[in-house]
């Protein structure tokens, strides 16, 4: 292919730094080994209370699959069992307990993301996990506990190995 | 050039027609040129939508190019209203110096234009007869995508050694985040903002997205607001609780690359065949580099017959395929199925159920679809069972 | 896959919304998915309209497809409304078997996709420096065009052997009629019925058109309805008092391709550039075969650097062309000029008034065209003199 | 290129064989040598009566360019020299006089094409011919003698011999 007659320079000087505060601000995700997870706490019991007021209009009383009723949203809760599960929920195949901090506090409620206090999120993720039957009713949920949490489906997570070629697997 | 000028009255009454005039019914002219184009009025080719998605008519379309009003969608929370002069991209984390890009800034970069194929990778759908190929596998459609390489940015905000995964986040309402192997950011990746000609559409992520060629169409992340770069991922929920399925007793994780696979769009139902000469046509693509060869079966799998691929093949691009078929009017079933660079086959559904099991989900299935030729012609999807 | 359903009512009051949240102001979901598509309302590309024509916003555009939308029209007698059903293509005079076809016949045959430019002869306007892109050249377009070729047809109805000529008649009320050369039939002409992926618009001939890659856009008939074959050209109004130009002390007539010509449209008026690091982008185009070379000179034609084009480069299409470009705020011209592949380089104005004469008339001009590069970033054309 | 593995037919039997009455309804055009010329005749004092009847409300009183007159319509009279001319007309540029025929005949009046009659067509054509002084007014202009009308810019054309390659013409 032809190509510019101009070499490209080591900078094109375009956009600028981006501020501490700026980054702050957005960086909002939580890994796995707990960074990103902010000060704060909660455990199962606040939590209820959240998820009662904030969450159950659409996904359900308690989370669980409720016979006869359609859900507007997935079900969360479950037993921990992978093999025959009916629905993946966080108790039979989520694997790190994190995500749910993350995903609840930049995704939910549905509607007003983004709206609930740090408290929230970890009261309502101490909710979820305890109705999961993963941690106990009094377990204080922080940015200490939180990545120390074994998901059982953790176990189950491989890596596609595909590379193409003529296998199909 | 002469221009009629909006002055001329209707001076021709209509009872100037006489009685030997040439042609057909009285002629007059129609609507002048105007600032915008629109279908005909008999075309009326939409998607389908339901309350997550929307999918792309395969069957209506020609050609290789999706109209990019009829792009599919896969939505985690609506389409965003982005102003553009507002909207910035921050690159941060594992790199030597953070920064921010406005769009224009991001205009300014060395631009690369590229057609190829995005497709969700819960793209199957089956269960009856009377299913188009809009319902079977419309999550797909493709582009002529331009923008920057991601690997232009990652020079210019320098990446360290250790930064193997990158977070790429969404400024829609459900900030939609997945985690991207860096080399993928080397190789090919791109930040697109122009789709099909003109600034990219508000529902395909107005007014950036990302662009993996080949990768499933979730990671392509739309509205596109962050990157984080990091030495491991990030497992967000679309990672782990989604686009993750059951293969054997395992779960299987990080499937990026959306497997070989092709339909033939025509005849397809609801279309009717009439006996004699058709074109059997459809779409083929691989996530893995380039289609080398679409074959088609006129009698049920029985033999396979090498189809005509429309040049130019591009890598990561659906590609047209075409094969001559004289239908004698007897009841049969056609298929396709492709071959790409790497020597994959598209497999049947029953391969993959053979090596994934029957509980295997919803994601990464690329089976071989047939359709069932009635003696009246109908054209009939010919559902298989996961058991 | 989850949905939201209808039935969620708006449960979350907004006094929910708490000060130590993480992000920017209350967000909430946009609209779901759609059946059609539409442009952000950022965007807002439009044709130029005359009475008679409607340019492309060249200046506008990313990449090589133009959106159907905005494709360029000329008309001699505005757009018919043709019922797909209704309308029929007769080909007759020099041929063993005249025949009609429905477009339901014409979609049965072995069909091509192929992706190339239509231009208009005129399309060229200079005279003050406050001109776009758009109205200096915007009668040009590309799409990507399926359907089948012309020499298909011919084989069906048996072209005898002195028919040298075609007669291409459209359906519109002018029912504009262009004499071709028979072996351009033979070679790369096409009826198409497809455009950029579904049904052609009807400004560009739904549901037909007849297709002549590189050839003047007048020629390839829109609306076709009839194909007579010649042992001699039918010297229609369009190939005698149009089309045709002076040159020198006489008038040139069937000049039918279209010359190399490229035109860089960014930057370009009214956009302004800003010092630094910059990229010239522009499109390229032949109707004599491939771009082989675009260069661009940014010291108003002291010094010209090759550009890169954009592969694929694609024979008689729009080819994409880039230059990396550091401005450093002084006054200059920018240009570019495109070699085709049979080694014709585009000429400046002055070449072309030095052979033909002042008195050149409009058709066939492809002059290199400049911009004018004021300190304060702005961007003029630079009109010039045909004395 | 791959191809088909399903050789051409000789025919791909679609579409049908055109009548002769089809053909004959639409085959309207009109060759130099006169060929598609229907029955019929004109004269220029006829066709002068058609012309401001049908014509001159938007090529003008007589079809020649008026001074402070914007037509909406090109101008279709003038005197018959080429070299100088302001504007092509059919005196000083058209090449035949069969194209005047078949323009008018298939797309004129603009705003009810083939709403004349084959004698109206053939009249105005002398009308035109004659106000561009190229026949005479009592001219009758038919099939027979319209093909022989010799045009005054006939000699002017050249074919384009330009095939591409370095030089600029
Ligand atoms: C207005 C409806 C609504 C409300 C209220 C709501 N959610 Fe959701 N939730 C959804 C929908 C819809 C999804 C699926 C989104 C998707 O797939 O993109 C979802 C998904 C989730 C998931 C991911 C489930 C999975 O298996 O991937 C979690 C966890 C969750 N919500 C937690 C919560 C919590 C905690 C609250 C309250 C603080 C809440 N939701 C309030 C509608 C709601
Ligand atoms: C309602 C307006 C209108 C009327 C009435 C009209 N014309 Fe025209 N005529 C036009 C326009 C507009 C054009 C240019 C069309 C184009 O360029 O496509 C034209 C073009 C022509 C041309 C071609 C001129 C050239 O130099 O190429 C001829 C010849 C002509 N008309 C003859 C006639 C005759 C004869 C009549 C009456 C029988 C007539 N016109 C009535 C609007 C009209
Ligand atoms: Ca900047
Ligand atoms: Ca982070
Ligand atoms: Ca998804
Ligand atoms: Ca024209
Ligand atoms: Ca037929
Ligand atoms: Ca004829
Ligand atoms: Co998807
Ligand atoms: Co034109």
């Amino acid at each position: 292919p032809l190509t510019d007659t101009v070499p490209w320079p080591t900078t094109f000087n375009l956009g600028r730094a981006a501020t501490a505060a700026e980054i702050k601000s957005w960086d909002i995700d939580v890994s796995p080994n707990g960074r990103g997870l902010p000060a704060g706490q909660g455990t199962a019991i606040t939590g209820k209370i959240v998820y009662q007021t904030k969450c159950a209009a659409c996904h359900g009383k308690t989370g669980e699959a409720e016979a006869g009723v359609k859900l507007p949203a997935p079900v969360l809760v479950s037993d921990t069992v992978f093999v025959g599960r009916k629905t993946n929920t966080i108790g039979n195949y989520w694997p790190y307990a994190t995500t749910i901090f993350d995903y609840v506090r930049r995704a939910m409620p549905y509607h007003a993301p983004q709206s609930l206090t740090n408290n929230e999120v970890y009261a309502v993720t101490a909710y979820l996990l305890n109705a999961n039957r993963i941690v106990k009713a009094d377990a204080v949920i922080n940015a200490n506990t939180l990545p120390r949490v074994v998901m059982p489906a953790r176990k189950y997570y491989v890596d596609d190995d595909r590379k193409g070629g003529a296998e199909v697997k | 050039q002469t221009s009629l000028g909006k002055t001329i009255q209707p001076v021709l009454p209509a009872s100037w027609r006489k009685s030997d005039t040439p042609a057909d019914d009285l002629i007059t002219p129609g609507p002048g040129p105007s600032k915008l184009g629109g279908r005909s009025p008999y075309e009326k080719p939409v998607r389908l939508p339901s309350d997550i998605s929307s999918r792309t008519p395969l069957q209506d379309l020609l050609g290789t190019i999706t109209p990019s009003d009829l792009h599919y969608e896969r939505h985690h929370a609506g389409v965003p209203n982005i102003d553009p002069e507002k909207h910035e991209l921050l690159i941060h984390g594992m790199v030597n110096k953070p920064m921010k890009f406005t769009l224009r800034d991001l205009k300014r970069f060395p631009s690369v234009t590229r057609t190829c194929f995005l497709e969700c990778s819960g793209n199957f759908r089956s269960g009856k007869e009377t299913m188009t190929a809009q319902e079977i596998c419309g999550l797909t459609s493709q582009s002529e995508w331009t923008g920057v390489m991601l690997s232009t940015l990652f020079r210019e905000v320098g990446i360290k050694p250790k930064a193997n995964w990158f977070l790429a986040e969404g400024a829609d309402a459900a900030y939609l985040t997945r985690s991207i192997p860096t080399s993928k950011g080397w190789d090919d990746a791109m930040i697109v903002y122009g789709q099909n000609g003109e600034a990219i559409r508000p529902e395909q992520g107005y007014p950036i997205r990302l662009l993996l060629p080949g990768w499933e169409g979730n990671m392509n992340v739309k509205w596109l607001r962050r990157i984080e770069l990091s030495d491991q991922p990030f497992m967000t929920r679309e990672e782990t609780s989604k686009y993750t399925y059951a293969v054997k007793d395992k779960i299987r994780q990080f499937s990026f690359e959306m497997d070989a696979r092709s339909i033939i769009t025509s005849p397809s139902y609801p279309a009717k065949v009439e006996p004699g000469w058709n074109e059997i046509r459809g779409l083929a693509w691989t996530g893995r580099g380039k289609v080398t060869k679409v074959e088609v079966t006129i009698d049920a799998g029985r033999t396979w017959q090498l189809a005509q691929l429309q040049e130019p093949v591009l890598s990561k691009a659906h590609t047209y395929f075409r094969l001559l078929w004289y239908w004698d009017g007897s009841v049969t079933e056609i298929a396709s199925r492709v071959t790409d660079e790497t020597g994959y086959t598209q497999p049947t559904l029953k391969q993959l159920v053979d090596y994934r099991g029957a509980d295997m989900g919803g994601y990464h299935l690329n089976p071989i679809t047939s359709w069932l030729i009635k003696r009246d012609g109908s054209v009939l999807f010919k559902p298989e069972s996961r058991k």
